[in-house]
C-alpha cells in the first residue's frame, strides 16, 4: 500500500508517522535505534531564538495511562540547532520538521527566519503554547488573536511549509484553528499536551520542578481524538493528530476524525522502534478495517466525509 | 553501542529483603563499563534504570540488583529465571578506571552500593594497594554485597543508621577518616542525594571524585532533557543530563543546592 | 481519629469521601450494595426543573484509563426526585447534595427554589457545564459572566449551603472560580469530566450516540489536581475535589493540594465498596505520610499552606 | 438481593472456538433467573456482563459462557478452574416462566444461546408440548449448546448462514415457519440486535414474546443510566435500562428503529 502523503506547499512525507517533538530531541539521539529514514518524519524538540534553561528537576513523572513532562522547553538555541543537529538530520532521508518557540511574536519570527536559510528543511511546527510574556504570561495558544499574530509573523518570514500546533486546553480549540489557519498556516497539528499536575507526598509539594507539567499519553487520547473531530470540522487545511497513539490501530482512529498524518511520542521512551513497527502494521490494520488506501480512511468517521482536501503535488 | 535487547533472567538472588539480584544472559549487556545502567520494561509507562552490579565479560552475564520502592520494582523483583526481559542498554557514562597508583575508596548507599562492586571487581586487583568500601544503610539488613567486596579483596566498613553492624551513623566519620590517612586517595561514591552531597564536601576539591547520580528518566538516550541535575555545562550554570552525560560525574561538574 | 469536615453555612459531613454526581444515580440504587449511611455524602445525578431525554445510546465507552459518558444528563426532573428518590436519601443519614442543571439560569432557579422547599437536603451543588441555550449553547461553566450569573440566581433562590462545579476545559478554571466566589457560593467541587471522543471502527463514527463525551477515572487525575491545586490558591472558599480517585493515598493527594473533601465517582461502577473501603483506610494512610489530622493534611503541598478557612459551626 | 461475592471457577470448558463456559460456585448467584446476568471484574475500567447459561440451584453452581470478542472476554476465557472471580449479581430482569399451556419457542442467535439454555432447563419439562429452540450461528461451529437444548427435550432447528448446518440462511424462514404453525404460541429470544429486531417483526402484535437485549454498561444496578435502549416509558416514546428495567423486556416494550 501507498503510504505517501501530499501536504501544502509540496511537502511530501514517506509515510504518515512522525516523531512527535520533544520526545524524539533534536535528531541524533536516537541514531543507534531507530531507522530514521524510515519515519515519515521527525519533529524536533522546541527551538527558541536563544537557549532557554529549561525548569528544575524532576521533570517527568508518570501518571495513570500517561505522562507528566515539565522540560521547561530547554534548547540551546537556533544557532546551535543549525550547527550541531541540523546536518546530521538532513542526511537520514526524512521530513525535518522544525518545532519553533518564543516569548514574544518577534522571537517566533527571528527562529522562523533563522532555519528559512538552511537547507534541508521540510516544513515548520508552531508550537503556540508558550507563555506570552508581554502578555501576563497567557499562553499564544489560549487566544486567537495572539495565535493569528504568531501565525502570520512565521508566514511572513517563511515559505516554508508552516503547520501551528494546538493547545487543548481550551474550550474551543476550532475556534484557534480558525485563527491560525486565517493568518496563513498551512497545516494543524493537534494536540500539545494538557496541563496537570502531581503530588509528591513524601516532599509534601508538586512533584514536578516546574509545578504543572504537560499531560501526554495514552490517558489524552480521547481528548486528542475529539480535538482532531472538531477542527477538522471547522478548518480546510491538513490535520497532524497526535496523542496518546501507542499502535496501528490507534492511527487509525486519528484518521477516521480527520487526520492526515500522525505523531507519536511518549510511547518512544518504552519502545524506541514502535514508529517503525506501525508503519510496519499499517497497511494491514487499514486493510483490517475496509481501507483499501490511507485516503479512504481520512475522515470517514466524520459526519461528511471531507471534500478533497487542496494539496500541491511536490 | 546501545541496543534493543530480550535477554533470559538466569538466577535470581535475594541479597536482602526487599531487594532482589537478577542474572540476565547477554554478550551485549556484558561489554557494559561499571556505573553504566540498563533500562527495562516493567508495567509502567516508562522504562526502569537500574545499574549493573556484576559484569562478567567472559560468560556473557551481567546481574542487576534492584530495590522494591514502587510497582516497577514489585514487579521486576518478581521475576523468575527462565523470563525474558525487554532491556535498553548498556545506557550512560560509566566510571573510568581509577589511577591505579592513587589509594582508592568507593563509598555507596542503598542501592547505590551494587555498581560499586562492578567497579571494585573490574579495577581492584590492578591496583597497588587493596580499595578501602564503605558502606551505609539504615540497618545491618540492608548492607548490600559486603562480603563480595571482602571477596573482591576491599577493606570494608561498615556504617549503619542504627549502629547494628559497624560504625554507628553515617558514611560521614569513616570518610572522613579515610581522607585523612589518603591526602591523594580518589573516592568513586554511589547513594541517596544525601550522601552524595557528603561526599562532595568532605572531598571538596579534590581531584578524582566520582560521583554516580539518580534522576526520574523518560527516554534514557538523551532526547528527552528528563533527567538533568544542576551542574556546570561549559563552564556556566546550567543542566547536565544524568543519562547521557552522567550517571557518573565529576564532584566538580556538579552543582549541590 | 476524626474524619468530620465542617463546610460552610453549617454543612458537616461525617468523613470527607463523598459519591460523585452522575455515579450513583438518585439515591437508592445501590442500596443493596452500599452502606449509604457511613458515606461522608451522595451527590445525586443531575437534576433539572422538567424531565430531560439524554442522549441516544451507546452512552459510556471504555478508554486508556478512563471512562468516557454522554449520558446527556437524563433524568426524571425535580418533581419526580423529590417524591421518588428524596424520601429514601433523607433517610439514610448521609449528606444529600442535590446536583441542579438547567438550559438557561431561569432552569436552575427554578430547580433550586424547589428543592428548598424540601426538607432533608444538605446542599445544592450547581453543575454549570451544561449548554448555554440562551448563548448558542456555549456551556455556563466556560464564561465567567454565565457561571456568575448562574451562581448568583441560586444563592438567591436559597438558604442551603451552594457549592458550584467547576468545568476543567477552560485554561483557567481559577477564574471561573473567582467569578462563582464573589457570586456568593459557599464552595467549589471540581473536577468535572474533560471532553472527549472515541472512535467506533467497525460502525466508522463516533463510539458514543452523543459523538463527544466526558472522559472521567484516573486518567484525568493530574487534570484534576492541577485544577484543585490552582483554585485553592484563587479563592477562599473550601473546596471538594474529585477526578479519578481509586483509592485512600489518592484522596489524600486531593487533600494536600487543598481540598477539604473529596467525591468519588467512575470507580463505583467497578467496585461499589471502594468509597467505604477509602474511607476505612483513611486514617491510617494519613498517619503514614505524617498527618496526625485530616486539617494537617489539607493544603500541605501549597506554596503556602492556607489560613483557616472560614466556616461556621453546625 | 444483588451481591458482591468472590466466586470460585469449579469447572472450565469450551464449547466452541473462542469460546469459554466457566462454572463457578455460588449459592447467592445460582438463584438467579434464567436471562439474568452477573457483571464480573476484568483488567478493565468496568464489569463485564455475562448471562447465566446454566443455573443448577441444588448444587449451588451457575455457568457462563462467553465468546471472546476483547481484551475483558480475552481475559476471562484464560481464567482456570482455582481461580476466584469478583462478581455482581445476580441482576436484572429475567424472563418470566412461560404459559405452560402455549407452545413456546426460543430464539437464539449466537452468545445469545446461552441464557435460552437456562430458561429451557428451567421450564422446559413443565410445559404441556416440548419447547423448540431455533438456534442461528455465521457457521456450524459457532451453533452453541445444541446438544444440550436436545437433552432438555427441546425439538432444534439450526440455521447457518454458511448453509453448514440446518437451514441456510438466518433464522427467520424457520421462524416464521414455526410461527406460522403456532398462531397463538411464545417467542423468547436472544442474539444480535438485527435478529431481535427480524424477531420483533414477525411476531408483531403477538402476546408472549420476550426479547433479551445488549448494551454498554456502566453500573450495571440502574445508577448510571448508561446502558439505555429505546422504548417506551410509561406509555410515551423514551429510553430503558437494559441492567434493571431489562435485560429481558416484552416486545412492545420497544423501539427499534
Ligand atoms: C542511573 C540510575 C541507576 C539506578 N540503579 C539502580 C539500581 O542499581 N538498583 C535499584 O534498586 N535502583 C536503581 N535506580 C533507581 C531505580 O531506577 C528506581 O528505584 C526505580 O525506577 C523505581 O521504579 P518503581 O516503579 O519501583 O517506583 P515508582 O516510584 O513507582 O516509580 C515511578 C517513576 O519514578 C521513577 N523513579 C522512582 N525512583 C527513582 C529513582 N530513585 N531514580 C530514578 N527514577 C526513579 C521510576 O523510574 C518511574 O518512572 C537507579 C536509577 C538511576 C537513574
Ligand atoms: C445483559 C448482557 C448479557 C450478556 N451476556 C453475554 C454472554 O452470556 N456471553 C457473552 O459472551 N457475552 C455476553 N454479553 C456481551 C459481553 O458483555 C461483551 O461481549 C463483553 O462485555 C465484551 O468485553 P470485552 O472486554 O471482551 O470487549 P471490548 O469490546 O474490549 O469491551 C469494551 C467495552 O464495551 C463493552 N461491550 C463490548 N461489547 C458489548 C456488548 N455486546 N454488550 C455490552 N457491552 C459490551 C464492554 O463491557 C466494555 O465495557 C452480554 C451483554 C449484556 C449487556
Ligand atoms: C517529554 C516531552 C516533551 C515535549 N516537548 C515538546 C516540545 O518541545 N514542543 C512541542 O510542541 N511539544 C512537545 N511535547 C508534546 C508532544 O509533542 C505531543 O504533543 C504530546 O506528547 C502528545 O503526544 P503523545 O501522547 O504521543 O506523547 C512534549 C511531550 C513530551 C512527553
Ligand atoms: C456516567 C457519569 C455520569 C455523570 N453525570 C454527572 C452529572 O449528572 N452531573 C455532574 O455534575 N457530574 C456528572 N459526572 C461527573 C462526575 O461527577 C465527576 O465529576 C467525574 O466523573 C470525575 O470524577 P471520577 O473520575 O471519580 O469519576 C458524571 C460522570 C460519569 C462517569
Ligand atoms: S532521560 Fe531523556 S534525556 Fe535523559
Ligand atoms: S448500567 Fe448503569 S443504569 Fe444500566
Amino acid at each position: 500500500m501507498n503510504l505517501a502523503v501530499k501536504l501544502p506547499r509540496g511537502l511530501v512525507l514517506k509515510n504518515p508517522v512522525v516523531a512527535a517533538s520533544g520526545t524524539f530531541g533534536f535528531g541524533p539521539e536516537y541514531r543507534d535505534l531507530v531507522n530514521i529514514g524510515r519515519l515519515g518524519g521527525v519533529s524536533v524538540k522546541g527551538v527558541s531564538p536563544d537557549p532557554w534553561p529549561g525548569n528544575p528537576p524532576p521533570r517527568v513523572w508518570e501518571t495513570p495511562g500517561g505522562l507528566l513532562n515539565s522540560i521547561g522547553l530547554q534548547n540551546h538555541g537556533v544557532e546551535a540547532f543549525c550547527t550541531h543537529d541540523l546536518p546530521y538530520l538532513r542526511e537520514t532521508g526524512t521530513a525535518v520538521i522544525v518545532n519553533i518557540i518564543g516569548h514574544t511574536v518577534d522571537e517566533y519570527r527571528r527562529v522562523a527566519e533563522r532555519i528559512s536559510e538552511e537547507p534541508g528543511v521540510s516544513a515548520l511546527e508552531v508550537n503556540i503554547s508558550c507563555p506570552n510574556i508581554k502578555h501576563g504570561g497567557i499562553s499564544f495558544g489560549h487566544d486567537p488573536d495572539q495565535a493569528y499574530l504568531v501565525t502570520e509573523a512565521v508566514r511572513n518570514a517563511t515559505d516554508l511549509p508552516v503547520m501551528v500546533k494546538l493547545s487543548p486546553n481550551v474550550p474551543n480549540p476550532g475556534m484557534i484553528a480558525q485563527a491560525v489557519e486565517g493568518a496563513g498556516a498551512d497545516m494543524i497539528s493537534a494536540i500539545n499536551t494538557l496541563v496537570g499536575l502531581a503530588v509528591d507526598k513524601h516532599r509534601r509539594r508538586p512533584a514536578l520542578g516546574g509545578i504543572t507539567g504537560g499531560l501526554s499519553g495514552p490517558a489524552v487520547k480521547p481528548v486528542a481524538l475529539r480535538v482532531v473531530y472538531e477542527v477538522a470540522q471547522q478548518v480546510k487545511i491538513p490535520i497532524i493528530g497526535m496523542g496518546g497513539i501507542t499502535t496501528a490501530s490507534d492511527v487509525v482512529e486519528f484518521l477516521m476524525v480527520g487526520a492526515q498524518a500522525v505523531m507519536v511520542g511518549t510511547v518512544t521512551f518504552q519502545y524506541p522502534q514502535r514508529m517503525e513497527e506501525i508503519i510496519e502494521a499499517l497497511p494491514d490494520e487499514l486493510l483490517s478495517w475496509g481501507f483499501a488506501t490511507l485516503d479512504e480512511a481520512v475522515g470517514s468517521a466524520l459526519p461528511h466525509k471531507k471534500e478533497g482536501l487542496p494539496h500541491e503535488s511536490p | 553501542m546501545i541496543q534493543l535487547l530480550q535477554v533470559p533472567i538466569i538466577r535470581r538472588e535475594e541479597p536482602a529483603p526487599g531487594h532482589a539480584e537478577l542474572w540476565v544472559q547477554s554478550e551485549e549487556l556484558a561489554e557494559a563499563k561499571p556505573g553504566q545502567f540498563a533500562d527495562v520494561v516493567t508495567q509502567g509507562m516508562l522504562r526502569r534504570p537500574i545499574s549493573f552490579s556484576r559484569i562478567d565479560r567472559s560468560n556473557h552475564q551481567v546481574a542487576l540488583l534492584l530495590q522494591v520502592v514502587g510497582e516497577g520494582t514489585r514487579w521486576l523483583a518478581a521475576q523468575r529465571p527462565g523470563t525474558t526481559l525487554d532491556v535498553m542498554g548498556p545506557l550512560g557514562k560509566g566510571f573510568s578506571a581509577p589511577d591505579p597508583h592513587r589509594a582508592w575508596c568507593v563509598v555507596g548507599g542503598g542501592v547505590g552500593i551494587p555498581p560499586l562492586l562492578a567497579a571494585v571487581e573490574a579495577w581492584g586487583s590492578q591496583l597497588s594497594s587493596p580499595p578501602t568500601a564503605i558502606l551505609g544503610a539504615r540497618d545491618q539488613s540492608l548492607i548490600l554485597l559486603a562480603e563480595e567486596f571482602s571477596a573482591s579483596g576491599c577493606v570494608v566498613a561498615v556504617a549503619t543508621d542504627n549502629g547494628t553492624r559497624g560504625h554507628r551513623g553515617t558514611i560521614e566519620e569513616p570518610l572522613r577518616e579515610w581522607l585523612g590517612l589518603h591526602p591523594e586517595g580518589q573516592v568513586y561514591a554511589c547513594g541517596p542525594t544525601p550522601m552524595l552531597k557528603t561526599v562532595a564536601r568532605l572531598t571538596n576539591g579534590r581531584q578524582g571524585v566520582s560521583l554516580a547520580l539518580e534522576q526520574r528518566m523518560g527516554c534514557g538516550i538523551g532526547a528527552c532533557l528528563a533527567c538533568v541535575i544542576p551542574g556546570y555545562v561549559d563552564g556556566a550554570a546550567g543542566y547536565l543530563r544524568v543519562c547521557t552525560d552522567g550517571p557518573v560525574f565529576r564532584a566538580e561538574e556538579l552543582i549541590f543546592e
